[in-house]
């Protein structure tokens, strides 16, 4: 049963040093105030699974929390590189990190297989990628009906998946809507699910057939309004667009990164903290 | 109707929008893919069917969506789906008519590459990745492929092949097991490639007025075949122009800016 | 792309003898209309699928329109046995009929391995249960990485799908709520899928990821009003629980069953025409 | 609070219902154990979570469901997911507590039989078939099997296993590979069953009052075990029968009837 809970108390009692941690959210609801937390909590040798990583794992592995990463496309989006994973991979900054890729076909069924408690998902796919032959954790099997090869891999089953959302209830459902992606799989696949919601209310009033996570699949549930930022809640917020792009300057020098972080997460208390330090950045950018 | 001056990128965009026909099931990379398929969508091929990875489906976005994962895509599809279902019912289910895709780097059969430049394990530029593009390059009915021609991207022999063309060519992609047809065109800057019906390599079928085929010879990276019937490119109709130009102002006004990804 | 189009029309243009044919619907929203103009266009040799054939398969068994049944749960709910299957079953009346064995978890992730267009569907199951020593259809393979033996049975990828469902619009695009079943996995596992529907209507307004299925998708969408009667509709219909009793005397015999079909279905029209014999029926009973 | 008289299915109700926890995440099969399973959540466990394979996720139906698909499961749930979902994410991912089964026939294993009666292939009786039972038995963390008890049911051996319990007892379900704990409880119109923890041979462990071990036995296909330390089943408390008697006065009054099946 989730018990609502201050989102600093769900990361420190249920995110261990080492554990595989998936943040989730396509664009739309990703759980940034989440990652800031175990960035201030400084945990370690993470391996770290989402199929986007982006700003939010940038942080992640550009401060050292990271010891693998799962994915299949790193980029910001609409913007270019990730400099700190591209720093972690082509130099080792901070440290190495191991890297394993797949494609967004096969980690949206590896969530799925995850969720379903099977130990791997079964596509078709990467028939022709040399993917195969960097990952050794794309293997092929054969239909015993036709005899028809098919990609198998792993499934993805985190010891922590931590997800955004709109609304729970007192109770601690939670309620999501717009761009799921892979956020309902991502969070039944793990042992342990922590959703950051952007209220709680008294009643979900979910329409027939809504996405709705009950509470007792859930490990916390963390009121954090706006939790999402730079990306968006739909309903509540709009996705900055433009921070993305300032992230780029930011992120591309190591001691430009390191300032940041040390000014807007690791010397802030908590995410209302982040928020008023960055807003007082952008006023003195824009003086 | 009156004709107006275009860039290079203009007509890259208005010709990939012409291959879109009518009532299309489109499988959308965000970017040039996105904005060539939406342009599609306000000109000539109202019912095309818009699908981006992150769900939306029958998506009719007013801007261009910045990222994969814009309100807008989601407020003005018919349904959103989960990120799984459009994997496993949509794409691989076989319903996609059209992949439309970017791509980093090409080879003569179409291959992409989108993964590294130099070795995998100890790589020149870390790109970001294969994201959708291998599933959409094997299991739609076709691709489409838009990216700039220069010698960086047109190569000899890709580092990575993230997403499979046509392979060595010939018969090897369905050799492979491959079910989708592959790659039909390579809208460029410069001009349309699309395959050899028997050896599968690119060739340049269709040439931008204004360009040389030195030119375009010159942007790629091995020695390319030009059709004995090269055709001109059909300069965008004003129509087409102006609706690209209000798109992108709608899009600039709302974003701020003009490019995407996936994420 | 669907178009609006007349049921018989739809039966008679889509639906081949021989065909595979999957009429789903758990409980809420079955296409007994559908069903009912299947038995008045005589299609024959038909095999029907479904994870509970009730009274639907009981009428089209009974009539001799199936030549085999892949199912996984056989009766009349709530009331007893489905005479007409049993019949059939037991005494191969009208003809003899091959049964397919699964369980619904078997029959659930067989649609969801038709609706992927993948050739079988993985599932821990079976073990222990003696089905797989009746049924050839259900094998075992091994996780390429764990070992692990997991139960394989064939996807299921009907020609013909038919649901039932609340409303379409002008485009023919579908929306349905409440319990949902198998039905949209089942639609898009099938080469060509019909929907009824209780309406067509402007625009169909649905919540933020509801289950809707788009047009182009789809075969042809029916206008039925009550077209799953005596299942229902929920928002438009009740079920009909009387009914399901009733249907216990008049299927337990071969001749009251000939009679019956004859009387409501055959000499019907439509399903207009059998709601109206119906209607008489029930008021010279209740005389 | 005073006693009532009470029927051989009264007691056999409530003492199932009185099994399961609040809190329990309860696989509910239409029939005997959907009846148990909502006395429960309207007595002594209010938060018990009752998940019915047709898409509901913790339905509060207000009457008896007469199908596992009544709308008043739809309307009461907290979410209403596909078929699939259920039996994918929610039973085979393991987060079921307790199954809670009806069956046709058992065996001194646990085992049931919902499929035929006589040979497979020319049966004497075909019976409606496995529905969701070979599941839910075989991925829950326990089972409840709630059934009424007689020579036909309680049998020697089954003609069919449908859905496993202790298969030949000892560690054979462990060794077969099935991963739930299995059947904890068969709880009768007699008594209640509990399985022998190392040779996993259903025992009588408490016998309703006012029936005897000679009735019981008498009942039983096969030489039934009786527990050394044999209670009596405690008798059903006013609050509960009542509770049990109104929902079942609601349930005639909504449908005319209250049987229920799978479909």
């Amino acid at each position: 049963m989730a018990l609502i809970t201050p989102l600093r108390e769900a990361v420190s009692s249920l995110i261990h040093d080492g554990d595989t941690v998936a943040l989730e959210g396509f664009t739309h609801l990703i759980p940034h105030a989440a990652g800031h937390e175990i960035i201030r909590q400084g945990k370690k040798d993470l391996t770290l699974v989402r199929m986007t990583p982006d700003l939010i794992y940038d942080q992640l592995i550009g401060m050292g929390c990271a010891r693998k990463l799962i994915f299949s496309w790193g980029g910001n989006p609409g913007v270019g590189s990730l400099h700190r994973f591209r720093d972690a991979v082509e130099q080792g900054w901070p440290h190495k990190l191991e890297t394993v890729e797949h494609s967004h076909a096969g980690m949206a069924n590896a969530y799925v297989a995850g969720a379903s408690n099977l130990p791997f998902a079964l596509l078709r796919g990467y028939t022709g990628s040399d993917l195969p032959k960097v990952n050794p954790w794309i293997r092929f099997v054969e239909c015993p009906f036709t005899g028809e090869k098919l990609a198998a891999i792993p499934s993805v089953r985190p010891d922590v998946t931590v997800i955004h959302a709109q609304k729970a209830d007192k109770r601690g459902n939670v309620l999501l809507w717009g761009i799921l992606g892979v956020q309902k799989e991502a969070a039944l696949a793990a042992k342990r699910a922590i959703v950051t919601v952007e209220e709680v209310v008294d009643e979900l009033n979910a329409p027939a057939n809504a996405c709705v996570l009950p509470s007792w699949a859930l490990a916390a549930v963390c009121p954090v309004p706006g939790g999402a930022y730079p990306s968006y809640a739909q309903d509540y917020s709009q996705r900055d667009n433009k921070f993305y792009k300032d992230w780029d300057p930011i992120a591309r020098n190591r001691d430009s990164f390191l300032a940041w972080m040390k000014r807007h997460v690791l010397e802030t208390e908590d995410f209302a903290g982040f928020v008023r330090v960055l807003g007082e950045s952008v006023a003195r950018e824009t003086v | 109707m009156s004709e107006l001056e275009f860039s290079a990128t203009e007509i890259m965009t208005v010709a990939a929008s012409r291959l879109l026909g009518n009532g299309t099931v489109c499988f959308v990379g965000i970017g040039l893919p996105s904005t060539a398929a939406n342009l599609a969508r306000l000109t000539h091929a109202p019912d095309v069917v818009l699908i981006y990875e992150s769900g939306p489906i029958g998506a009719k976005p007013t801007v261009l969506p910045l990222s994969i994962g814009d309100g807008d895509l989601s407020l003005t599809a018919d349904t959103v789906v989960s990120t799984p279902e459009i994997f496993r019912y949509w794409l691989q289910g076989g319903r996609i008519d059209v992949g439309f895709l970017g791509a980093a780097q090409i080879d003569r059969f179409a291959n992409i590459n989108t993964t590294v430049i130099g070795p995998y394990d100890a790589p020149k530029v870390r790109l970001p990745g294969a994201g959708g593009a291998p599933e959409i390059a094997a299991q739609a009915k076709e691709v489409f492929i838009v990216l700039k021609q220069n010698k960086k991207a047109f190569v000899e022999k890709l580092p990575f092949i993230t997403s499979a063309g046509f392979l060595d060519g010939g018969d090897a992609r369905e050799k492979a097991g491959i079910p989708g047809g592959g790659p039909t065109a390579v809208i460029t800057d410069l001009g349309i490639l699309t395959p050899d019906p028997v050896t599968r390599e690119l060739t340049l079928t269709s040439i931008h007025p204004g360009v040389t085929v030195e030119q375009v010879k010159e942007a790629t990276g091995w020695d390319l075949k030009i059709a004995a019937d090269l055709k001109t490119t059909e300069i965008p109709d004003a129509a087409a122009l102006t609706a690209l130009r209000d798109l992108q102002a709608r899009t600039a006004k709302a974003h701020g800016q003009n490019a995407g990804g996936e994420g």
